[in-house]
């Protein structure tokens, strides 16, 4: 398949640079004396330093503060099952908003939701004060709203650029027509949409990884991977399940630097987590929901002592379960 | 840290393929040897190659058969090795190709043909839409089914409606209008050695009864068309979101594709090359039958692109080589050709998993897979 | 010795995955793998329950070398994983996942099955209440909660955990790590995986450090949990 | 130009090579109907080389397995063959009408031996040449077997949708008029015909007409037997096989066949040669195949090449096994002649002209 | 449509017998979705085997019309050992040759459809060359006449006399009609609990939805599909028995249509349903009688067509549904 305007994927034997260097500190430990290595390389540098800031896709910007989004008395029923029972929240634009709960509360039931995935029994969710309506899924993504899956879903079989250029293809309206001809507008695209995408995988340091096949990424690069591909539809909504899940200690601080990193970008972002030390260490307000209902809103701190969410969520001993 | 996927060692040149070190030949020198290669093909018929050159049926007329096999192969992988739709039903576009051409050339009007090829190719293509847009919602295997009825529709009404012919058919379809340039002769291997052959030649382009090899060459001039078509389009947005939405349709959707659409055009652009390719069969066969659009020929396209390598295009080529020619190269087993041919088909899906020339993704996944299992046994050394 | 690994090679094509590791499991001990993502870790589990292919070393379970064994024997000689990323069956009923954990299990027509259900229920009253929902529409937790109760219902001699508590609130992490450590008092021996790596070795015997395919440290896992190398690279820093 | 000179004097020098070409089902379903005729054709030739043992003629086979789809390709090998001077067939309907466009602009004389339909003469192939009566009589002559010596007054027909079998159930639909209780039409390669049982069953009809084939035949005869039809089945030369009884067995006992083919004790001499060589009786169209090579062979004789044998073929007049042969200015026969068969006791059996 | 109306109960009693064919056929295809989610493309000759295994033991037994009621039976009996033994194994060898080696190899799916397709044109081909074949073998002339004429039609000896056991509107129901609508449910309700008893269903559910897990819980993936082939072929055997009897003429060629019917009615029911494809069956074979009725015979199989594109359009999964659900978003 050989793609004109992206010189290196069309080699699938192209050396990727990171992977060489990556190989060494296997052959270097010595034959009997192990040492431990240090948490920090095991973690993929990001690139804080790239500027991946949505671009003007032409969707209304709210300024910061203000309501992105609303959740306005949201129900949803699946037969006997009422996974979520009149939940209302909003999103204040440039905040990164926690939701936690149990298993089984409604969270990705929520984002699905959000997403259009699901169509809410009652109530409605407001995007930019407007309803999202019947509206499908891609329409909801061009409006404005990402998301990355709890179980991985990437695909499997691309690149991890041709992940990433799939989201970027969000805004763009190359047909068949402009591909045929190759008319400048369609070129244009091309080159700069492929130019994102190697920003976003640089930030995400996975530059080296562009012409890896998905599935052939580690698990924490699949799911830095996803993100990357999220941020590519220029959303001004990041949603993300479940990012630090299988990740260690070390890594958590990583991807807890990371998600700042992408708010002080101008991202919203909304952080589903079980991981208590990752969620109070980086939002600034809290949602937590139980058998599909909200049981409690408020700061980090509020919610840590919320004697509901306690009993609900937390159990009694806090320290260990982080 | 993340153990790498990939590291030097798997890229000793002794690894390379053909096609790498073709990459890497000067322009100039590639230049020529696609011109080359360009006329080798068009000179084809008339070389008369020992072995490859079919005795029991006219060589032109095989490789015209092969020529539209493949066209609709070309289609055929926007369909199912692109967007990943199972379609059992493709002859049903084929046949509607062709029948408009044989009902505007001459059952019910006596347009040109110049004409009538570009409103069958429409007609072809909204067909596609036709069927696609209600039944594409419908996922996977019921789609090879609907589509396998739709093909059998489309036949049964043809046999049945005698506005359309009937059992009977369409005959006396008008040829091309022909414009005779030049004659072009043929080789003689009779004595062992090439020779010359002037009484035996064809002429570019006359479009007659009895000498296929003007059609062969218009059908290599389309197939040049489509495929450059076939490359433009795949290595742009539109390509990239056909393979999303194969991998993971709702994923695909979340990430903005509006797969639905992407399907309905995949959908509309195979029936249009089938529709063009049945054009061109109509054209040269002269006489169109129901028969001619049988439900086997609907597997055997499918089979030419999975043979092939369903997603690469030169994959689907050589498939529809193998399938076009074959049966053909198999007369001399007279009786026992589709016998012959069926273990054909199952020795290259047990030796050849991935398709003759499989996809690019696939060729990594196999290498991947290779080097596991020579390993997995404990053989080599890493 | 319940459980012997000796020498074990495991490749994904060319990339080492594991590299001549050896550990051993005791009868009735909790024994902890800990260590970063890639380490190794599921494929020692995959392995052990002979989904991997070896490429070289030996496994040994109960005396037996089963190195070579197909998988699907494997539980009939008391083997049970609770693999990662779940596997459920999506498209299979919360009762009926539970019923193919005992797919295997001599006594599977007896009421032996239904106190092992009964008892399931009764650490994962969710399950319960929603037996007959299709898995594939649990949430996250839930499924993860289905795996570990079908690991149980085949009552296995071996129990391989690959990350029981991944996607699990807090709360119930600590019911994971309470179960765990009652079922291996009632004679299960178990082969943990974990990230949540303070825990699990409070709770295991013994444990392991895999770093990039190798063990490089073994002990009790209250040493290990005690040695500041480890706590820096696998603790987070605290405990 | 070159019409008379080189093969008259008839010697070893001259002798062309040639051939003549076999086209029709001589594998597939309906091969014996392809066999039988080329085994008259085979007798033909046999006669012929016997007489020029110096210079004989030998016979291409086309099998086409009487699917038109395969005819097309297989005209175009025949033609390319320079040795080929003539065609007995294409020996179905079907098959002629794909086929013969390619043999009318090659110039290649077909003589059919047992294609019936009447359209094809209309298309203006110099080319075609037809020795035997087409439907346009044996319609007819079955309608009339039918009114008058059935006697029926409810009659069923059916057809298989194909160039031979619909063409020919239409004429008798026409002739029979209002007697017609019902119509269907069925596909071939069908094996199910519990719809058509139904219909015919619940029609009250007494005799049933079917035009197709005997792979069709037979099926649907049994299948009406077994739902307790009495009434007379009535086919036409495309049934007139010996695999239709065999496989509809005691199912196809009554069975009426008309057949524009003359039965074999009409030409005794012929008969006997026939069964001298086969250990049987000259079977359906064996005569017409016999006639229709030897009308190309007496070409090759007479030093016909291929472009001359058609002026030689519009020209012949002579007595053949079957009949008077002679064309009109379409190429249809000018003797015509129907008659009818009945199964008894698992043999056709020839009950004469129908006039 | 006067004409349906008038014979409704012969359409509908004629249509649940070829339903019924259908129905047993379509278990085959069901069963191996089942498990391996592709269409077992060579099904239909499975099928085809059996009824020339149930043609040849009659032949050989001398089976001829208006034999005794005893004679019958043991007729008609080994007509279903043969028929079963014959498809079963011919599907057991398919799945050894057309699909464990791919299995073996990591093919993706559709290979697999092709490897099944090129087996299924080479068991028809050696059915149709059956003559030839025997002649080389050098089978003397009393066997080469079972296989005689081997690319025309093979008839069955009507060995039940057709006998009207009660009629219902105006139809004469038979012996025959009885025995495939009644014999064929019995054998589906048979299978059923079969599979519901023996695990089977499980594991071909488990190993369909996720090998690697199935193989934790002790599913021996290997045999779970054998033994899924080899029921299906038994299906297949029951159904050509079933054929021969009301059809009574079978062809190297006759399993094709057959099988895309039958593969149309598993679809119809829900694939990888097992009462699906019953349900599927008989809905199949009544509509297309109904249709026949209604606008000619010869748009029987547009009408089967029609009503599988409309059904699938309202119930995306079939009548009855999937029993293999999907994965959430
Ligand atoms: N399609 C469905 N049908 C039936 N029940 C469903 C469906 N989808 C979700 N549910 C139920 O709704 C509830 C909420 O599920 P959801 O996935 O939102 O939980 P969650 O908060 O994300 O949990 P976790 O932290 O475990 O991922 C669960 O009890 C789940 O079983
Ligand atoms: N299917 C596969 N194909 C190729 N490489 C793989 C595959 N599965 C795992 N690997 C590689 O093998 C190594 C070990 O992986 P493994 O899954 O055993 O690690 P792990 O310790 O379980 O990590 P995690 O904490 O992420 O679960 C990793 O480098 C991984 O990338
Ligand atoms: C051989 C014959 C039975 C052919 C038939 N009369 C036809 O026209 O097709
Ligand atoms: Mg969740
Ligand atoms: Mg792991």
């Amino acid at each position: 398949m050989p793609e004109p305007t992206q010189p290196t994927t069309g080699d699938d034997e192209t050396t990727t640079p990171a992977a060489s260097p990556a190989a060494a500190p296997a052959t270097t430990a010595g034959a009997g004396e192990h040492r431990l290595a240090d948490p920090a390389d095991e973690v993929t540098e990001i690139n804080p330093g790239v500027d991946i800031a949505p671009e003007d896709i032409g969707v209304p910007v709210v300024s910061e503060g203000e309501r992105l989004l609303e959740v306005d008395e949201v129900t949803l029923r699946f037969g006997g099952v009422v996974a979520l029972n009149e939940v209302s929240f909003h999103i204040n634009k440039g905040e990164i908003l926690g939701l936690i709960g149990p298993n089984g509360a409604g969270k990705t039931t929520c984002f699905n939701v959000m997403t259009g995935v699901y169509q809410p029994t009652s109530g409605a969710v407001r995007y930019l004060g407007k309803p999202l309506g019947k509206r499908k899924k891609f329409q909801i993504t061009k409006l404005g709203i990402a998301r990355t899956f709890q179980n991985i879903r990437l695909f499997a079989n691309m690149t991890a650029l041709e992940n990433v250029l799939v989201g970027v293809d969000a805004h763009h309206t190359t047909g068949v027509v402009s591909a045929m001809f190759r008319l400048p507008k369609h070129r244009k695209e091309e080159s700069q949409g492929y130019a994102r995408a190697m920003e976003l995988l640089t930030f995400m340091g996975l530059d080296g990884k562009a012409d890896e096949l998905a599935r052939n990424l580690p698990y924490g690069d699949q799911r830095r991977l996803e993100i990357a591909r999220a941020l590519a539809t220029s959303p001004q909504l990041l949603c993300l399940d479940e990012p630090a899940a299988g990740f260690n200690p070390a890594e958590k601080a990583k991807l807890m630097e990371l998600i700042r990193t992408i708010r002080d970008q101008g991202y919203t972002v909304l952080l589903i987590e079980h991981d208590m030390k990752l969620v109070m260490g980086v939002t600034d307000r809290i949602v937590v929901l139980e058998f599909g209902r909200k049981i409690a809103e408020g700061s980090p701190a509020e919610i840590r002592d919320n004697p509901a969410v306690i009993a609900a969520y937390l159990g009694v001993d806090e320290e260990d379960a982080s | 840290m993340s153990t790498p996927t990939s590291a030097p060692a798997a890229r000793k040149p002794a690894t390379r393929g053909f096609k790498e070190r073709v990459d890497h030949l000067p322009r100039s020198v590639k230049i020529v040897l696609w011109v080359l290669f360009a006329l080798f093909l068009f000179l084809l018929p008339l070389l008369n190659i020992p072995f490859i050159t079919t005795e029991g049926s006219d060589f032109g007329g095989v490789l015209f058969t092969v020529a539209t096999y493949v066209l609709v192969a070309l289609g055929l992988n926007i369909v199912v090795g692109y967007a990943g739709l199972l379609d059992l039903g493709y002859v049903g576009f084929y046949a509607v190709g062709a029948y408009t051409v044989g009902v505007l050339t001459s059952e019910h009007a006596h347009l040109s043909w110049v004409v009538v090829v570009p409103i069958a190719i429409v007609v072809a293509m909204v067909s596609g839409v036709i069927l696609g847009a209600p039944t594409l919602r419908v996922r996977g295997d019921y789609l090879a089914i609907v589509t396998l009825g739709f093909g059998e529709i489309v036949r049964l009404t043809l046999v049945n409606s005698q506005w359309l012919g009937g059992a009977q058919g369409i005959s006396d379809i008008p040829k091309p209008p022909s414009a005779e340039l030049f004659e072009v002769p043929s080789l003689d291997w009779s004595s062992g050695a090439p020779v010359v052959d002037l009484d035996t030649t064809s002429t570019f382009l006359k479009f007659g009864i009895n000498d296929f090899v003007p059609y062969y060459w218009l059908a290599l001039g389309i197939i040049g068309l489509v495929l450059l078509f076939d490359i433009l389009v795949k290595s742009s947005r539109v390509g990239r979101a056909w393979e999303a939405t194969r991998e993971d349709e709702d994923a695909a959707e979340l990430m903005g594709v509006p797969t639905f659409r992407f399907k309905l055009l995949a959908f509309a652009l195979g029936a249009a090359i089938g529709g063009l390719s049945g054009a061109l069969f109509a054209t040269k066969a002269g006489f169109i039958s129901p028969d001619s659009f049988q439900l086997l020929l609907s597997i055997l396209f499918l089979a030419a692109v999975v043979v092939g390598g369903a997603g690469n295009r030169w994959g689907v080529i050589v498939g529809a080589i193998v399938v076009g020619y074959f049966p053909e190269r198999f007369r001399d087993f007279a009786d026992f050709r589709v016998l012959v041919f069926g273990l054909a088909l199952m020795l290259l899906a047990i030796f050849r998993p991935q398709g003759l020339l499989p996809p690019r993704r696939t060729v990594r996944a196999k290498r991947a897979d290779d080097r596991q299992a020579v390993l997995e046994e404990g053989e080599a050394s890493a | 010795m319940l459980l012997e690994v000796k020498g074990l090679c495991v490749n994904y094509g060319r990339i080492e995955a594991i590299r001549d590791i050896s550990f051993t499991v005791d009868e009735g001990e909790i024994v902890t793998l800990i260590g970063a993502n890639g380490a190794g870790k599921t494929t020692t589990m995959k392995t052990v329950s002979g989904l991997r292919p070896v490429r070289a070393g030996t496994v040994t379970f109960n005396g037996k070398d089963i190195t070579h064994l197909p998988s699907h024997e494997r539980p009939v000689l008391g083997i049970s994983q609770s693999p990662e990323g779940r596997g459920c069956f999506v498209g299979m009923t919360v009762m009926e996942n539970l019923e193919m954990g005992t797919y295997a299990r001599p006594d599977r027509k007896t009421k032996a099955v239904k106190d092992d259900l009964e008892r399931v229920f009764e650490l994962f009253p969710r399950l319960k209440e929603r037996s007959n929902q299709a898995a594939g529409s649990m949430s996250g937790g839930e499924q993860q909660m289905l795996a570990m109760g079908r690991a149980l219902m085949a009552k296995p001699k071996l129990l391989l955990l690959d990350e029981p508590s991944m996607g699990l609130a807090p709360k119930l992490i600590q019911q994971i790590f309470d179960i765990v450590t009652e079922i291996n008092s009632q004679g299960t021996t178990v082969l943990l995986v974990e990230q949540n790596a303070a825990q699990a070795l409070k709770r295991s015997h013994r444990a392991y450090i895999l770093e990039t395919g190798e063990i490089v440290r073994e002990g009790t896992g209250k040493a290990l949990a005690d040695d500041p190398a480890v706590k820096a690279a696998y603790l987070g820093g605290d405990v | 130009g070159d019409t008379t000179t080189p093969a008259a004097s008839g010697g070893a020098a001259a002798c062309g090579n040639y051939k003549i070409g076999m086209f029709g089902a001589l594998t597939g379903p309906n091969a014996n109907l392809g066999i039988y005729i080329q085994n008259g054709v085979n007798l033909a030739l046999d006669d012929y080389n016997k007489k020029h043992a110096d210079c004989k003629v030998t016979l291409e086979n086309y099998d086409s397995q009487g699917d038109p789809t395969q005819a097309p390709a297989l005209a175009k090998k025949a033609i390319d063959d320079k040795k080929v001077v003539g065609i007995v067939g294409p020996a179905f309907s079907g098959e002629s009408k794909a086929a013969d466009p390619a043999f009318n602009e090659a110039g290649l004389v077909t003589i059919t031996p047992s294609a019936t339909n009447p359209a094809l003469a209309d298309n203006g192939w110099k080319t075609f040449f037809r020795a035997l009566g087409n439907d346009a009589t044996q319609g007819p002559a079955a309608a009339k077997y039918i009114k008058d010596t059935l006697k029926s007054t409810k009659t069923f027909v059916i057809d298989d949708a194909s160039e031979y079998g619909k063409g020919l159930a239409d004429i008798v639909r026409k002739d029979l008029g209002s007697q017609v209780v019902g119509n269907d039409t069925i596909q071939q390669k069908q094996t199910d015909f519990s719809a058509s049982v139904t219909k015919v069953t619940s029609s009250g009809a007494d005799a049933l007409f079917f035009g197709g084939y005997s792979p069709e035949a037979a099926p649907l005869i049994k299948q009406l037997r077994d739902a307790g039809w009495k009434g007379t089945f009535v086919v036409a030369d495309g049934v007139k096989d010996q695999s239709f009884i065999d496989n509809a067995k005691d199912a196809a006992e009554g069975t009426i066949i008309t057949c524009p083919c003359v039965p074999p004790d009409v030409a005794p001499d012929f008969q006997s040669a026939y069964k001298a060589k086969y250990n049987e009786d000259p079977n359906t169209y064996s005569g017409e195949g016999y006639d229709s090579a030897t009308i190309l062979l007496d070409g090759i004789a007479a030093g016909k090449d291929r472009a001359s044998m058609v002026d030689f073929v519009k020209a012949y007049d002579k007595k053949g096994v079957t009949k008077q042969l002679k064309f009109d200015a379409k190429g249809e026969s000018a003797d015509i002649k129907v008659f009818a068969y009945k199964v008894e006791n698992g043999k056709i059996v020839s009950v004469g002209e129908i006039k | 449509m006067q004409n349906l109306i008038d014979n409704f109960f012969s359409y509908t009693i004629t249509g649940l017998t070829i339903g019924a064919v259908y129905a047993l056929v379509a278990l085959g295809y069901t069963l191996v979705y089942g498990v391996l989610r592709l269409i077992n493309f060579a099904h239909s000759e499975v099928f085809m085997y059996g009824t020339f295994a149930a043609l040849w033991v009659v032949m050989i037994l001398g089976g001829h019309p208006g034999a005794g009621v005893g004679q019958v039976i043991f007729w008609v009996a080994m007509m279903f050992v043969a028929a079963m033994a014959m498809s079963g194994l011919v599907a057991v060898l398919l799945e050894r040759v057309a699909y464990r080696p791919l299995r073996k190899r990591n093919a993706p799916p559709l290979i697999a459809l092709i490897s099944a397709i090129g087996a299924s044109f080479v068991l028809a081909e050696i059915m149709g060359l059956r003559s030839r074949i025997a002649g080389w073998v050098g089978l003397d002339d009393t066997l080469r006449d079972y296989v005689r004429n081997s690319r025309n039609n093979a008839g069955l000896p009507t060995i039940i006399q057709p006998q009207p056991i009660f009629t219902i509107g105006g139809y004469h129901v038979t012996n025959v009609d009885i025995f495939v609508i009644v014999g064929a449910i019995a054998i589906m309700v048979i299978l059923d609990q079969f599979v519901k008893r023996s695990r089977l269903g499980r594991g071909i559910r488990a190993v369909a939805m996720d090998p690697e897990a199935a193989a934790l819980m002790g599913v021996n993936r290997d045999r779970v599909i054998q033994v899924t082939f080899l029921v299906g072929g038994i299906m297949a055997g029951a159904a050509a028995v079933f054929y021969m009897l009301k059809i009574g003429i079978t062809r190297y060629d006759a399993g094709f249509i057959l099988g895309v019917k039958a593969f149309t009615a598993a679809v119809l029911g829900g694939i990888g349903n097992l009462r699906g494809a019953l349900l599927g069956g008989f809905v199949l074979g009544l509509a297309e009688n109904y249709g026949s009725a209604v606008v000619g015979s010869q748009w029987k199989d547009v009408v089967a067509f029609v009503l599988l594109v409309l059904i699938l359009l309202f119930r995306p999964t079939g009548l009855l549904g999937e029993s293999l659900g999907k994965a959430r978003a």
